[in-house]
């Protein structure tokens, strides 16, 4: 077993450009951020694909089994003998392949800002806030403790929230950050009880331990913790559910999604990062991480698996009605984890059943790519047009041709056509969702199409429908005149993107990455694919004849939908569901109570005293009439009081 | 080390500043006093580390005890433990920020400043002291110049403020000494370390800890007797709120761990309701701050909801959650300083304190605005500060206590993480963020005093938060010995 | 011839205590009050003889004691004319109740 | 014997040489008034030396006056406050015609009060205390003119009057029932039979109005109000002193059979006194007025102190009043120099006094948060003590009753504290020249609040002295 030790750096360096650009970036590196920070990740990306070629190709297996390794581990925080928040770096398969997307997904990022964000006033800030957040990502993956995962959960939430709140001036961009922050918080709050709760039980943070310790069925722990029950359900469901929970808000997964949209108001190389390829995969992550504990527990795994295809359909049906772009793609983002969420719900641990495991990862990686090719691709029309509504595109395809080209591979790599990357995951998600569960698999089926339909739609409305020239009249200014398609640093990583989109698809992903370690033998069987990509190119034509020139079919299919369509659009009023609970209930039924109460009962009753205090002064200043004869007739009263007292009462 | 020299100090930093004429004097005096008296803090730790480090087993070091009232056994007789040395840390860090944040005091400036030194004396001393009149004594002593601190300097209705602070501690004080009577007259001594070794019998316990506890539970803000804690830290100067919250509400909450340690079994039979109350207390003012316009009354309140998880650490009576409380003690005296520091210098410069009014100051004073960002992400528990770690191990600690009541309450308190991400939040995005007023847009940022004083805070703040280990390893041994009692208390019943 | 019982006396001398208190309360003239807490003071004197002379004969304390406390009541009684002179001057009465500047 | 007569009675004979002098003085050539005063104080300083040396225990003419080291240290300690009090009216005597009688007056008080002390003998004992009283009397009619001061005068002489006619009552039943006036003797006849016990009330309530304990207090405030600042003080320290001094020496002593009787009535007494007291004083403006009714509360923590009944008790209680004298002379020595200079005598006149005044109002708040029991002043340890001493008998329901008034009371100082450093005003009272020797008199306080209580040895050595039950 080789040391994994330098893996450490591929984290530590986004942070030591964090902690360089953040104290001294807006003096010393105004201009030279970016270089800075992107050579450092760069360096890091080098360092995560060493790791894996070493990983996978050199001694990772250990007779067929990809073993966990912990490279380093390190007690941070010791609350009692065994349970200790531990420090620490784990190598496996999934941890190494998350490594992969994030750094490449986060180069590619950090290359295309150095174009889109040239000229910000706050270009070091922002390039400090990049690497907190690809550092905080890195650290998450790498954990070795459920604790530590919990940290680093975090931080990434922070570094979003300060990311999405980068244009700090903007009230929308400030409202967007805060729910997000907020909402996620609320999730993390069930993870939090969840790590309670295994930590009571199993009587350890660490992961390792935990899983082997809950997946034995006669260890004490494993008993303690199903017997133990809370209304009905078994501690252990109640411990994993909830820690789904703190996945379900990061992943956005219905109905703690409500975040993910508003979260476009962020710079949108940002989105392309955080909102579409790593932080909102943790969550998956995080499930994928405590498999094993999860494979022992049925209900946890069904409500994973129907909260991911709802979220699927639900987040595919809000997509097809978007018009603001980036608001499309954040759904189909939903939409497409929602897939791999229940990927992870219908597979068992091990061995054939655990395709569906295998499958999500796959999902998960070739995801990454498409969809970070997809936003970086908007965020150069975007770059372009100034603005995210779509009727304010349209034939741009001869404008920008490179984008044109990167985003048509993008559609149709999440269409799931063949040969592109998408196809192959999706087709692994299908096959195991056929053979676990026939309804999951028909709503899967149906989200496919879906999913090529607002695809094609966001494609057609962006670089075809009405012709440039008409376009940049309506727009209020030329396009042509505009400064192009952008610089080579916002060109470069859309075509590499791209490359990858096609490519990483003919990865045999199965042989590194399966739930047990062990390779498995899948194949892609072309009379069960028949479906599915009929499917979606039907889906395709149909967006094609409804956006491709402008015409008014869309507007009936519109009228034929009628109420749902405005219900698909409002979003099917989660927004204002929230909205009502905290604005009408919390604040004002909780919150001004309490506060009411608090000055006026609880501090009042303290003033109460003190003037019943000066009242009965008041009172009682009789007593000092100034005539000397009732002094001496008090006097002779307390004589008698006296008197009284001690020789008769007293005794 | 002789312990009096954490006494003397401020005593001669107090005298040189009464004999000094002009601010710019009186002002280098008194950081020149506080930086010693961080260097003596700091030497402290360090050998007390060696001593440890050298096997030392004791519960406390560098013990001095002289008779001071003979005939009544009174002796003076100091000593610190892992926890009481975090606290004399906490608190000179503390006073040197104050100090560098009350550099421009024009006004009356030789009185603030002996009261400030003064005030620091009086914790000095408290944390020091093994000896319950000593500790009573220096318990008091801290009370009046924040009267006057408050009185004088303050801003609102500050009378008001001053008077109803001063009577409620003092009221606090009158409890403790009730309890103190009955400790004393029961085991006719005031000596800790005695009464330890020889236990309190049950009925006196039952009786009096209420009082002890209650008492110290004023000046930790317990409710509900908080009602102080708004208006003292709105009304007070910012280096008197750094004071209150970061010094002498921790006086309370430590007052509330040693007699728990004293009295294990009253605290083991009364531990249901000072749960209780500290989880209303957490609950409360975390919601109740939600409402607040007032930038100090946020922090103000939002203190209520973090001392509570003191009181609460401490009333589960485990040791993961008594070192909890120790740790959030320091993490809320760091954090809350930074906060009202954080505050001090916006007002002084947009001389309002409205949320409302605010907005947009990342635009023209960036650092301000980082600190008051920082402060508010320790104060909703981010990782990498040390709100995270205090808080944590409250709750890990709470969560060992299987019963449902004490469940019910950990989870209520951890809901309150949610709620103070909303208010800081709320508070950050009014303020920092947003778009900025015109009559904002042209002042300036912090100066190297304050600078220099908000990083000292960040410093210590980061610390715990990156190694907690640190101060881990300065506690637990005492948590340790604190534990021997408690622990035969619960396994008694 | 049979002699006077001590109670008699000690009878006597409560009345005259009690006439003294009721008329201390009730004239609002200061001399009158003044003489009336010289009542009291001679129902003590009475007292002290009547001990001394019935219960402890052979002792002269009481007696002493009475005359100590004549003489002292003079010394009271000239003090106090002079301030009710002195009082008489600043008010124009001696009528105690227009000397209640001071109350409460 | 006669050599002997001359050790035990020097303080009465030098203080009675003292007020030769002062009628030598009076009747001889007319001088400055000040070197009048600065002789005086000579004279009073020489007169506090020689009592600190040379303590012998002994008791002459029968027993009738007897003395030991405590009730020579209690003397002292009434003299030093006669020193301070007449240091510290120097401002208000200097332009007086009658100094040398208002000493005279003052004097054969204190001579009155030093047999009290001493005595062995009821007689002895009513002796000093009309001598003490009625010069007094005489002497709050000092300012001629005020019609206040006569106000002032009159009501003392008649209450006291009515007191001492019920306390002779008393006295005469209690002679009626035992035969005898002397100390030593009366104690083996005392026992709690109804005619004993009515007549220890009313000698109880004699002491009780002198010492100004609820409801025989109602004399006080009005008096201190009218008296020159001078002689309020004196009665508020010195007066006041020498008579707890007396009951607790009978109530030790004497009345040892009926203790747990006595110890109710303190009981009683104490909670009304300290209650009323307070409720008083919370409305207060007039300054005296208010320090009428914050030392009537604090007799109230005294008795407490006394009914602990221990050696402890004692020495809390000659403690304190030390304390006592050092805080309340202090604030008194801040009012008379402001009513003599300024002719202000009103709480509400020192808003924004500190502007002006920034030494006085340092001397007067600090005796006033001694007065308040604040630490470090040695008044935290005075009413601790005290209320220690109370404990002792674990009657904690006093002590709590006790402890939290003591919030009451610190209510009414921080608000003279208040008006003296926050209230505005935009007419202070302007700033005063103090007499060198009031500073003097004033510093010689400060120096006594701080160490009398951190220095422990003070409290040792008067517990070493002091005796119990």
């Amino acid at each position: 077993m080789s040391n994994y030790l330098y893996i450490l750096w591929i984290p530590l360096l986004p942070l030591a450009t964090f902690v360089v650009l953040g104290l001294f970036g807006r003096k010393y590196f105004a201009k030279s951020a970016g270089i800075i920070s992107t050579a450092s990740l760069l360096t890091s990306t080098i360092l995560s694909f060493v790791a894996a070629k070493q990983y996978f190709f050199v001694d990772g297996k250990v007779n067929g089994i990809y073993q966990k390794i912990i490279a380093l581990k390190y007690t941070w925080l010791e609350f009692s003998p065994n349970v200790s928040i531990d420090m620490g770096v784990i190598v496996d398969p999934i941890s190494v392949m998350m490594l992969i997307v994030v750094t490449s997904v986060s180069l590619m990022v950090h290359v295309f800002s150095l174009g889109y964000m040239k000229g910000e006033e706050r270009f070091a800030t922002y390039y400090a806030f990049l690497s907190l957040f690809t550092f905080s990502m890195l650290g998450l993956i790498l954990s070795v403790n459920i604790f530590q995962v919990y940290m680093f959960w975090e931080l990434v939430g922070a570094s979003s929230f300060l990311l999405i709140g980068y244009y700090f001036n903007k009230p929308s961009a400030v409202a967007a950050s805060k729910k997000a922050f907020i909402v996620t918080r609320f999730a993390d709050l069930g993870f939090l009880i969840g790590i309670m709760i295994m930590g009571f039980y199993g009587g350890t943070l660490d992961i390792g331990l935990l899983i082997q310790k809950l997946t034995s069925v006669q260890s004490p722990e494993f008993l303690s913790i199903t017997s133990a029950s809370f209304l009905g359900a078994s501690m252990l469901t109640w411990g994993l559910t909830l820690i789904f929970m703190g996945g379900a808000g990061k992943s956005a997964m219905f109905p703690l999604h409500i975040w993910l949209p508003d979260a476009m108001e962020g710079p949108t190389p940002v989105s392309a990062l955080i909102h579409a390829a790593t932080m909102v995969v943790a969550g998956v992550y995080l499930v994928a991480r405590l498999f094993p504990i999860f494979s022992m527990d049925e209900a946890a795994l069904t409500i994973v698996t129907y909260v991911g295809a709802f979220s699927a359909l639900l987040a595919a049906i809000i997509a097809c009605t978007q018009t603001d772009i980036k608001r499309v793609l954040a759904y189909s983002t939903m939409s497409q984890i929602g897939y791999m969420m229940f990927a992870l719900g219908i597979s068992k641990n091990g061995g054939e059943a655990g395709l569906g495991y295998m499958a999500s990862m796959f999902h998960l990686f070739t995801h990454a790519f498409f969809k970070s090719l997809l936003f970086l691709g908007a965020g150069a029309v975007i770059h372009m047009v100034h603005s995210n509504e779509m009727k304010d595109m349209g034939g741009l395809r001869k404008l920008m041709p490179i984008t044109h080209a990167a985003f048509l591979i993008a559609c149709l790599a999440i269409a799931g056509i063949p040969p592109f990357a998408g196809f192959f995951s999706k087709e692994e998600i299908l096959t195991a969702a056929f053979h676990e569960n026939k309804l999951i698999y028909g709503v899967a089926l149906f989200t496919a199409a879906l999913t090529s339909f607002y695809m094609f739609r966001l494609y057609f409305n962006i670089f075809w429908s009405k012709d440039a020239a008409a376009k940049a009249h309506s727009a209020g200014h030329d396009h042509a005149h505009d400064h192009g398609e952008g610089s080579w640093t916002m060109k470069l990583p859309l075509i590499i993107l791209a490359a990858c989109a096609v490519g990483v698809g003919f990865i045999p992903f199965s042989q590194f990455i399966t739930s047990d370690g062990a390779a498995l033998e899948t194949h892609i069987d072309m009379i069960f694919s028949i479906a599915p990509v009929s499917l979606s190119i039907i889906a395709i034509l149909l967006s094609a004849s409804f956006y491709k020139n402008q015409n008014t079919k869309s507007d009936k299919a519109v009228a034929l939908f009628g109420g749902f369509y405005r219900a698909a659009y409002k979003k099917f009023y989660v927004d204002e569901l929230y909205l009502f609970i905290t604005k009408k209930i919390v604040f004002p039924l909780i919150g001004q109570p309490i506060a009411w109460a608090d000055r006026n009962i609880v501090d009042g009753s303290i003033l109460l005293l003190a003037n019943t205090t000066a009242k009965i002064s008041t009172a009682i200043k009789g007593l000092q009439s100034g005539k000397v004869q009732n002094y001496a007739l008090y006097f002779f009263g307390g004589v008698i009081a006296l008197s009284v007292l001690f020789i008769y009462i007293w005794k | 080390m002789n312990l009096s020299l954490l006494i003397l100090l401020p005593l001669l930093t107090a005298l040189l500043i009464l004999l000094s004429k002009q601010l710019a004097q009186i002002r280098v005096i008194g950081l020149v006093g506080s930086l010693a008296q961080l260097g003596a803090a700091g030497w402290l730790l360090k050998l007390y580390m060696d001593q440890r480090a050298a096997g030392n087993t004791a519960t406390y070091l560098f013990e001095t005890n002289t008779s001071w009232f003979k005939a009544l056994n009174i002796n003076y007789h100091i000593g610190i433990d892992g926890i009481a040395l975090a606290m004399i840390l906490l608190t000179s860090l503390i006073v040197v920020a104050g100090i560098l944040v009350s550099w421009t005091m024009e006004k009356l400036s030789k009185e603030y400043f002996f009261l400030l030194v003064l005030l620091s004396m009086g914790a000095y001393g408290f944390f020091i002291s093994l000896d319950l009149f000593t500790l009573f004594f220096f318990l008091e002593v801290a009370v009046i110049p924040k009267f006057l601190l408050i009185g004088i300097w303050g801003s609102g209705k500050k009378e008001n403020s001053a008077m109803k602070l001063a009577l409620m501690l003092m009221a606090g004080s009158a409890l403790v000494f009730v309890g103190l009577m009955g400790i004393y007259y029961n085991t006719n001594t005031f000596d800790m370390v005695e009464i330890g070794k020889m236990g309190i019998s049950l009925g006196v316990q039952k009786f009096f800890f209420p009082f002890l506890f209650l008492g110290f539970g004023i000046f930790a803000a317990l409710f509900p007797f908080h009602t102080w804690v708004p208006d003292g830290h709105a009304s007070a100067p910012t280096a008197a709120s750094m004071f209150l919250a970061g010094i002498s509400m921790k006086l309370g909450g430590y007052g509330c761990l040693r007699m728990a340690a004293l009295m294990p079994d009253a605290a083991h039979s009364y531990s249901w309701i000072i749960i209780l109350l500290a989880t209303i207390a957490i609950i409360y003012g975390a919601f109740a701050t939600m409402m607040q316009t007032d930038l100090k009354y946020i922090n103000a309140y939002s203190s209520i909801s973090h001392c509570g998880f003191v009181i609460l650490g401490i009333g589960m009576l485990n040791k993961t959650s008594i070192n909890g409380a120790v740790i959030q003690m320091v993490s809320h005296g760091l954090m809350t300083a930074l906060f009202f520091a954080a505050i001090g210098m916006i007002y002084s410069r947009t001389h309002t304190r409205m949320v409302a009014q605010l907005g947009g100051l990342l635009k023209v004073m960036p650092f301000i605005s980082t600190v008051f960002v920082i402060a508010g992400l320790c104060s909703l528990g981010l990782p990498g500060f040390s709100g995270f770690v205090a808080e944590m191990t409250v709750f890990m600690g709470s969560w060992q206590n299987p019963d449902g009541v004490y469940r019910a309450a950990t989870v209520i308190s951890a809901a309150s993480i949610v709620v103070t991400a909303v208010y800081i939040l709320r508070a950050t995005g009014k303020t920092i963020m947003g778009p900025i007023s015109d009559e904002h847009a042209l002042l300036s940022d912090a100066t190297w005093n304050e600078k220099l004083a908000a990083g000292l805070l960040i410093i210590g703040i980061l610390i715990i938060g990156l190694a907690p280990f640190l101060i881990n390893q300065l506690i637990m041994p005492s948590t340790d010995f604190l534990m021997i009692n408690i622990d035969k208390a619960i396994t008694l019943k | 011839m049979n002699e006077i019982p001590l109670t008699h006396i000690l009878f006597l001398s409560t009345a005259l205590f009690f006439i003294g208190m009721y008329g201390l309360f009730t004239r609002r003239n200061l001399i009158t009050m003044l003489m009336s807490i010289e009542l009291m003071l001679n129902s003590v004197n009475i007292n002290f003889v009547a001990f001394n002379k019935y219960l402890f004969p052979d002792k002269l304390d009481g007696l002493f004691f009475s005359l100590f406390i004549i003489t002292i009541a003079a010394a009271e009684a000239a003090v106090a004319i002079a301030i009710i002179i002195n009082l008489y001057r600043s008010h124009q009465s001696i009528d105690v109740d227009d000397a209640t500047e001071m109350k409460f | 014997m006669s050599s002997n007569i001359f050790i035990l009675l020097r303080q009465e004979l030098l203080l009675s040489l003292l007020i030769f002098i002062l009628l030598f003085i009076k009747i001889g050539k007319e001088r400055s008034n000040e070197s009048i005063l600065n002789l005086i104080n000579g004279l009073l300083l020489i007169n506090l030396a020689a009592g600190l040396f040379g303590m012998t225990e002994g008791g002459i003419f029968n027993g009738m006056f007897n003395t030991n080291a405590f009730i020579v240290l209690e003397k002292n300690i009434l003299n030093l406050a006669m020193l301070l009090i007449s240091m510290q009216s120097y401002a208000w005597l200097k332009n007086h015609k009658q100094l040398a009688e208002f000493y005279l007056l003052l004097f054969t008080s204190l001579l009155g009060m030093f047999f009290m002390i001493s005595s062995g003998n009821l007689l002895m004992f009513y002796l000093g205390l009309e001598m003490s009283t009625i010069p007094l009397a005489a002497a709050a009619n000092f300012d001629l003119a005020k019609r206040k001061s006569s106000e002032a005068a009159m009501k003392l002489i008649l209450s006291s009057a009515f007191s001492s006619g019920i306390l002779l009552m008393g006295i005469s039943f209690l002679y009626g029932t035992t035969g005898t006036l002397s100390f030593d003797v009366l104690t083996a006849y005392i026992s709690n039979n109804p005619m004993q016990l009515f007549a220890f009330i009313l000698l109880v309530s004699g002491f009780a109005f002198k010492i100004s304990a609820v409801p025989f207090h109602l004399w006080t405030a009005d008096v201190y109000e009218g008296a020159p600042v001078a002689v309020t003080a004196f009665l508020s320290v010195v007066s006041k002193a020498a008579v707890l001094f007396t009951f607790t020496t009978i109530l030790y002593k004497v009345f040892t059979p009926i203790a747990s009787v006595w110890y109710g009535v303190l009981v009683v007494l104490s909670i009304a006194t300290i209650l009323i007291g307070n409720l008083f004083a919370l409305r207060q403006d007039n300054f005296k007025r208010f320090l009428a009714f914050s030392s009537i509360a604090q007799v109230g923590f005294i008795l407490i102190g006394i009914s602990g009944s221990s050696q402890a008790g004692s020495a809390s209680l000659v403690y304190f009043v030390l304390i006592y004298v050092f805080s309340n002379l202090a604030a008194f020595g801040v009012v008379s120099v402001v009513s003599a200079l300024a002719g202000k005598e009103n709480i509400s006149d020192f808003k924004g006094f500190y502007k002006t005044n920034p030494f006085l109002s340092w001397v007067l708040t600090i005796a006033l948060f001694s007065l308040a029991g604040v630490p470090p002043t040695a008044g935290f340890f005075g009413k601790l003590f005290l209320m220690m001493a109370g404990a002792a008998k674990d009657n904690y329901g006093l002590i709590i009753f006790a402890s939290l008034n003591m919030v009451v009371s610190f209510y009414y100082y921080l608000k003279v504290v208040k008006a003296i450093f926050m209230d505005e005003n935009e007419a202070p009272i302007q700033k005063l020249n103090v007499p060198g020797i009031t500073k003097l008199a004033m510093y010689i306080c400060m120096a006594g609040i701080i160490i009398t209580g951190l220095a422990s040895l003070v409290y040792d050595y008067i517990y070493s002295l002091s005796i119990g039950i």
